[in-house]
């Protein structure tokens, strides 16, 4: 019963040539004028200000061109006038929902570049708090997703289940949100008293929500007729966009920077699969998320057993001067590859961050992925991309 | 191909205290060694531009290499189509002029925000202006990735355009275009992506103020008022001042 | 038509005037109780949370009536390039076809404003109405969502009224009558083979036109999984998008009015209407009374299955919402009636 | 114990029915309270005594939004025959929440243990120029200072200062 997406022409970029084939599927001669439809800044389906100017031939969709910036803060400026300490404050407010997991990459490369290693109880913890907003960043997704497909229900289920999630993190760190818990060479403070227990007794809840996402969205027959099929990523233009993360190893790229790339925290020691689909639609992503979501799941129970005691702060000078060197280092982060290239010429604060967010190249493939598509798919495939709007704009 | 670690010509002027966490450097296996793949792909690399290579180097186990600037869309059809790196990290921009003391010398507007050395150093494979383009690109099965870098000549900033080797770097162009300046020939459509359309000048310079502090004075500058009339001696001096610097 | 004249005998004006009356009020007394029980307070428990419980004290119950008197008090604005006079009549359109259904839909065995033979042929026609309001305010906000949610919202009512007639055709074969008061009384008197403790209520016989029924009727609500034209995270409102103030109230009070008539009709045809049993002897006067009630009990019945299935279901795509109706329910339609034909004919 | 998998479309109205009966989990927050964890940061606390107005929070601080202004002054030696000693004294110390990022960089930077975070989050208010804290609303905000909790198992407890 699901009509799946035209036939897209082979991989081009000029929406004339299209128009033709848009005109042909329809078999109509009369030649209707297209509209321009403004989808956001304003729109509940952007997840916050992104604007999708679309041009539409009736329902369809012949050319999209995402408009960005109206949340730019200009992060690569402001890194310029702050010290060390100071970044961490602001690098969390990027993808403000996997907060802790922006500071773990930038803090990893000043302490690359000091040499300072941070002790083994630190490492662990933060393993544990990334995998923790990793669970909460999924978990809302999964609400979200439902949401932008019609059903209410799931997002409210979403909400209520991240909030314990968000708690255990707001009792660690003090803010909810924006943690700011990272110092270079380890962290600001220990677990507080009963802490491990809570969380096993919330990773509990997380995987019987899973559960129930499960049910009531990823088996749903009007789930599958939505997305199945709607917004196919091939594996190798999406790696040639820059698209990575879930959405890449949805499309059947067996690539996690936590088990590929250069090791870092203490992925080393956890066995966890990483999970992919070969299909590459809105459907994939969907699913590889909800996998991923237990995944983390069984990683945080893997890492509470195994956690070592000791300090959680190695000996670092009050003022931190990093030595001059430059130094990029990459994580999976739940919205995909983050990183940070960090210049530094010996002062109390870096001389350029280039910082290289996720959702700004996993957005930067609507133009090519929109073509031919209904204005409800449009919806469908901007929820299943899961972008961040602080990570899009920087 | 000359295989340097940064080193800054010459020291900088106050010695660099060596404050007691860096790790002996020499003890510690050199951080910045390549593991077999990285040098590999390198070796491979080099051999595919040959003279095309300015310099290479390498920083924590990733290697770096500066090309000529006529042969940076060759490099991205070497790195993509034999070298077989097909996911497109980024492209950005650097300008490595420091940037001018806010508020002209008097220095102590703003101390809260880091002092950068005023005289000019490149980065690990140098530069032969103040302007350069890089970009990283890694392969999504070998685990395996490389930084490229290239000059843009000060007075006609023009790089060539990666857009039709990797379409991905559509946006990221777009991007540097409107932070620095630099024009990519061959790009589609360089227009604002960030900015307004009616933006002028190049925010990511260093030449280009931060407003937002010049407007607002810094409400660390007052110091603590000396005693009215009092005999305070002149060594009562605000201890903040030189511990800030 | 003396039906009302219990004690004091009164004209035939004055008898229509109370039932105009009773009409206009039950629409928004309906629209409020169904809004209130399944919008608000079903729903947040579906989704583990309370929904209001301050405005009113109990439960939050006076919420949509403050929410209906803000409506009213609010600016009602009109976008300038709008047709004035066409995006002003457009609520009132949709809201008529509401009050048009409760003229034929019996509460009792005397209490029905107008019995007409063709009752139940009447309602749906009536029902159709509300598509050219649809399209007028669509059409009048000058708006491109609310353009788009109204095309939508055409192609998807008119798609639906024929499985919501085929339901329907099975249910008069049987009660070999269209009179709505005479489908109730076939129901309450029949009897299942031999056993009539239940009568004959037709959800047990006509289960396929029930289901039919049911889904075409969501989808004339425009309700989820068919909440296409009024599509939240697409179209943000679509037709309604323009619409504030006291005209916005019209279309709420439409929708849910809408909503409880035809689960009303549903109620009427398939769970025999205000009628019980005819085996359990209850008397026409008592029915007078206890009738109303039983039907509203029916009504809340098959309303909660509407909300409920409202309140799980993502939405479908308008393409697939069409294949569904033209290429599925009408042919199970088509031989629901053909069986019910031939077993009418056998039995 | 894989239960048998009925259609997604009747299953997902099960799960949506039980939760109907399950209790909702709502906290009706002007009625009920739910009191954040010890360590939120909800307001910074000054304990006047401990200041020296050393300026260090108010330079590290990112947003710039921490004023003070204090002046020098005598007094009495501590041990008697001692010099007079100079000692600075607050005048003015204002935190604009209005601006205020809740980092918590000055609570770290102070050397002299004057600042501290408390979990009170209640001081929402209608004129945004009310949200400048002065010297004495942040010493009332001393009292809602939680004791620091006990850390976990297997954390080195370092001496910890109120």
């Amino acid at each position: 019963m699901s009509t799946t997406n035209p036939p897209l022409p082979e991989f081009d970029i000029d929406p004339r040539a299209f128009r033709t084939l848009a005109d042909a599927q329809m078999g109509v001669e009369l030649d209707t004028g297209d509209m321009i439809l403004n989808l956001g800044p304003q729109h509940p389906a952007t997840h916050g200000t992104l604007r999708l100017v679309v041009r539409l031939d009736g329902e369809r969709v012949i050319a999209a061109d995402p408009v960005i910036g109206y949340m730019h803060r200009g992060y690569e400026k402001l890194v310029e006038f702050r010290t060390y300490p100071q970044i961490t404050t602001l690098i969390n407010r990027i993808d403000w929902l996997s907060s802790f997991a922006n500071e773990v990459p930038f803090i990893d490369a000043a302490e690359k570049l000091m040499g300072v290693e941070a002790p083994p109880r630190a490492q662990y913890i933060r393993t544990i708090l990334t995998e923790l907003s990793r669970i909460s960043t999924f978990v809302l997704f999964l609400g979200e997703m439902g949401l932008q497909v019609g059903a209410l229900t799931p997002a409210f289920y979403g909400f209520r289940d991240r909030e314990h999630v968000v708690n255990l993190i707001e009792a660690v760190t003090g803010g909810r949100f924006h943690p700011n818990f990272n110092r270079v060479g380890g962290l600001k403070d220990d677990l507080p008293w009963g802490w491990v227990n809570e969380t096993r007794t919330v990773l509990k809840k997380i995987y019987d929500a899973c559960d129930t996402f499960e049910d009531l969205v990823a088996g749903n027959e009007i789930f599958h007729a939505r997305t199945k099929g709607v917004g196919i990523i091939p594996p190798e233009i999406g790696a040639a966009y820059g698209v990575s993360g879930s959405n890449l190893r949805a499309s059947g790229v067996d690539w996690d920077l936590r088990r590929d790339g250069a090791p870092y925290l203490v992925y080393r020691d956890l066995d966890f699969k990483v999970w992919t689909h070969p299909d590459g639609d809105s459907f994939a992503r969907y699913w590889v998320r909800l996998q991923e979501t237990r995944e983390s799941c069984r990683m945080v129970l893997q890492l509470l057993d195994a956690l070592p005691s000791g300090p959680i702060m190695a000996k670092v000078p009050r003022i931190i001067k990093v030595p001059e060197g430059e130094v990029w280092t990459e994580v999976e982060n739940p919205l995909g590859q983050m990183g940070y290239y960090v210049f530094s010429k010996g002062a109390t604060g870096p001389f350029r961050v280039k910082i290289r967010s996720a959702s700004f190249s996993n957005v930067s493939i609507l133009p090519w992925l929109l073509r031919g598509v209904f204005v409800p798919d449009v919806i469908t495939i901007l929820a299943s991309l899961y972008f961040i709007l602080g990570d899009i704009d920087r | 191909m000359t295989d340097v670690t940064p080193t800054d010509p010459g020291e900088p002027q106050e010695p660099q205290e060596s404050s007691t966490a860096t790790a002996v450097e020499e003890v510690a296996p050199d951080p910045h060694a390549l593991d077999d793949a990285h040098a590999e792909l390198l070796a491979r690399f080099e051999n595919e531009l040959g003279a095309a290579v300015l310099d290479t180097g390498k920083a924590f186990g990733m290697p770096i290499v500066r090309v000529q600037r006529n042969e940076w869309r060759r490099a991205a059809e070497v790195c993509r189509y034999t070298l077989g790196l097909d996911f497109l990290s980024y492209v950005a921009g650097i300008d490595w002029m420091p940037a001018p003391k806010e508020g002209g010398d008097d220095g102590g507007s703003d101390t809260s925000s880091p002092v950068q050395p005023t005289e000019t150093t490149y980065g690990i494979t140098g530069s032969d202006g103040r302007y350069q383009v890089f970009a990283r690109v890694q392969s999504t099965h070998g685990n395996v990735g490389i930084t490229l870098k290239v000059d843009v000549d000060e007075d006609a900033l023009l790089v060539q355009s990666w857009v039709p080797v990797y379409p991905g770097a559509d946006w990221h162009e777009r991007e540097t275009w409107e932070m620095y300046g630099f024009v990519f020939e061959g790009h589609p459509a360089l227009r604002h992506l960030y900015l307004p359309t009616g933006f002028e000048g190049h925010p990511l310079r260093k030449d280009y103020p931060l407003l937002s502090r010049v407007v607002k004075p810094w409400p660390g500058l007052v110091d603590v008022e000396a005693m009215p009339g009092g005999d305070d001696d002149a060594a009562a001096e605000p201890a903040a001042a030189e511990e800030a610097s | 038509m003396s039906a009302l004249s219990f004690a004091v005998d009164i004209g035939w004006g004055t008898t229509l005037a109370i039932k105009t009356l009773v009409i206009l009020m039950i629409v928004p007394a309906t629209a409020l109780i169904l809004g209130y029980t399944f919008l608000l307070k079903m729903m947040s428990h579906m989704q583990s949370r309370l929904g209001p419980m301050d405005p009113g004290g109990f439960h939050g119950w006076f919420q949509l009536v403050g929410d209906g008197m803000k409506f009213m008090q609010k600016e009602d604005i009109m976008p300038a390039e709008a047709d004035r006079r066409v995006f002003a009549m457009a609520p009132m359109v949709v809201v008529v076809s509401t009050f048009l259904i409760f003229l034929v839909i019996p509460a009792g065995p005397d209490i029905v404003v107008k019995n007409l033979n063709v009752g139940v042929f009447y309602a749906l026609a009536v029902s159709s109405l509300s598509v050219i309001g649809v399209l007028m305010a669509g059409w009048a906000s000058a708006n491109k969502f609310s353009l788009l949610g109204a095309l939508r919202a055409a192609a998807q009512l008119i798609a639906y009224e024929l499985p919501l007639l085929l339901a329907i055709v099975g249910v008069v074969i049987q009660a070999s009558t269209m009179n709505l008061q005479g489908i109730v009384g076939a129901q309450s008197t029949g009897s299942i083979f031999g056993f009539d403790g239940l009568g004959n209520p037709y959800i047990l016989t006509q289960f396929v036109g029930f289901a039919l029924f049911m889904i075409a009727a969501q989808a004339e609500l425009t309700q989820t999984p068919f909440d296409m034209p009024v599509a939240e995270s697409e179209l943000v409102a679509g037709y309604m998008v323009e619409y504030s103030g006291f005209r916005f109230l019209f279309f709420f009070i439409g929708e849910f009015g809408t909503a409880f008539a035809f689960a009303a009709i549903a109620a009427t045809i398939f769970l025999g209407g205000w009628a019980l049993p005819a085996s359990w002897g209850l008397s026409v006067g008592l029915m007078r009374f206890v009738g109303p009630a039983v039907l509203f009990a029916k009504i809340m019945f098959v309303a909660f299955l509407m909300f409920w299935v409202r309140f799980t279901y993502p939405r479908l795509r308008e393409d697939q919402l069409q294949a569904l109706a033209w290429k599925v329910l009408i042919p199970i339609g088509l031989l629901n009636i053909v069986a019910t034909a031939i077993l009418k004919v056998a039995m | 114990m894989k239960k048998p998998k009925l259609p997604g479309v009747i299953g997902g109205l099960g799960i949506t029915f039980k939760t109907m009966l399950k209790p909702a989990v709502t906290v009706q927050y002007p009625h009920e309270r739910e009191d954040p964890p010890t360590r939120a940061r909800g307001v910074i606390a000054l304990k006047e005594e401990n200041c020296t107005v050393c300026m260090l929070c108010a330079r590290s601080c990112p947003d710039w939004c921490i004023y003070i202004e204090g002046h020098k002054e005598k007094r009495p030696p501590r041990r008697e025959g001692g010099r007079d000693r100079t000692v600075s004294v607050l005048d003015r110390f204002d935190i604009d929440y209005a601006l205020c990022m809740y980092c918590g960089i000055c609570v770290e930077v102070c050397p002299f243990d004057a600042l501290f975070w408390s979990p009170e989050f209640e001081y929402a208010e209608s004129n945004i120029a009310k949200l400048l804290h002065d010297k004495r609303k942040l010493g009332e905000w001393m009292e809602t200072v939680p004791e620091p909790e006990p850390l976990e198992i297997g954390a080195e407890v370092k001496g910890k200062k109120k």
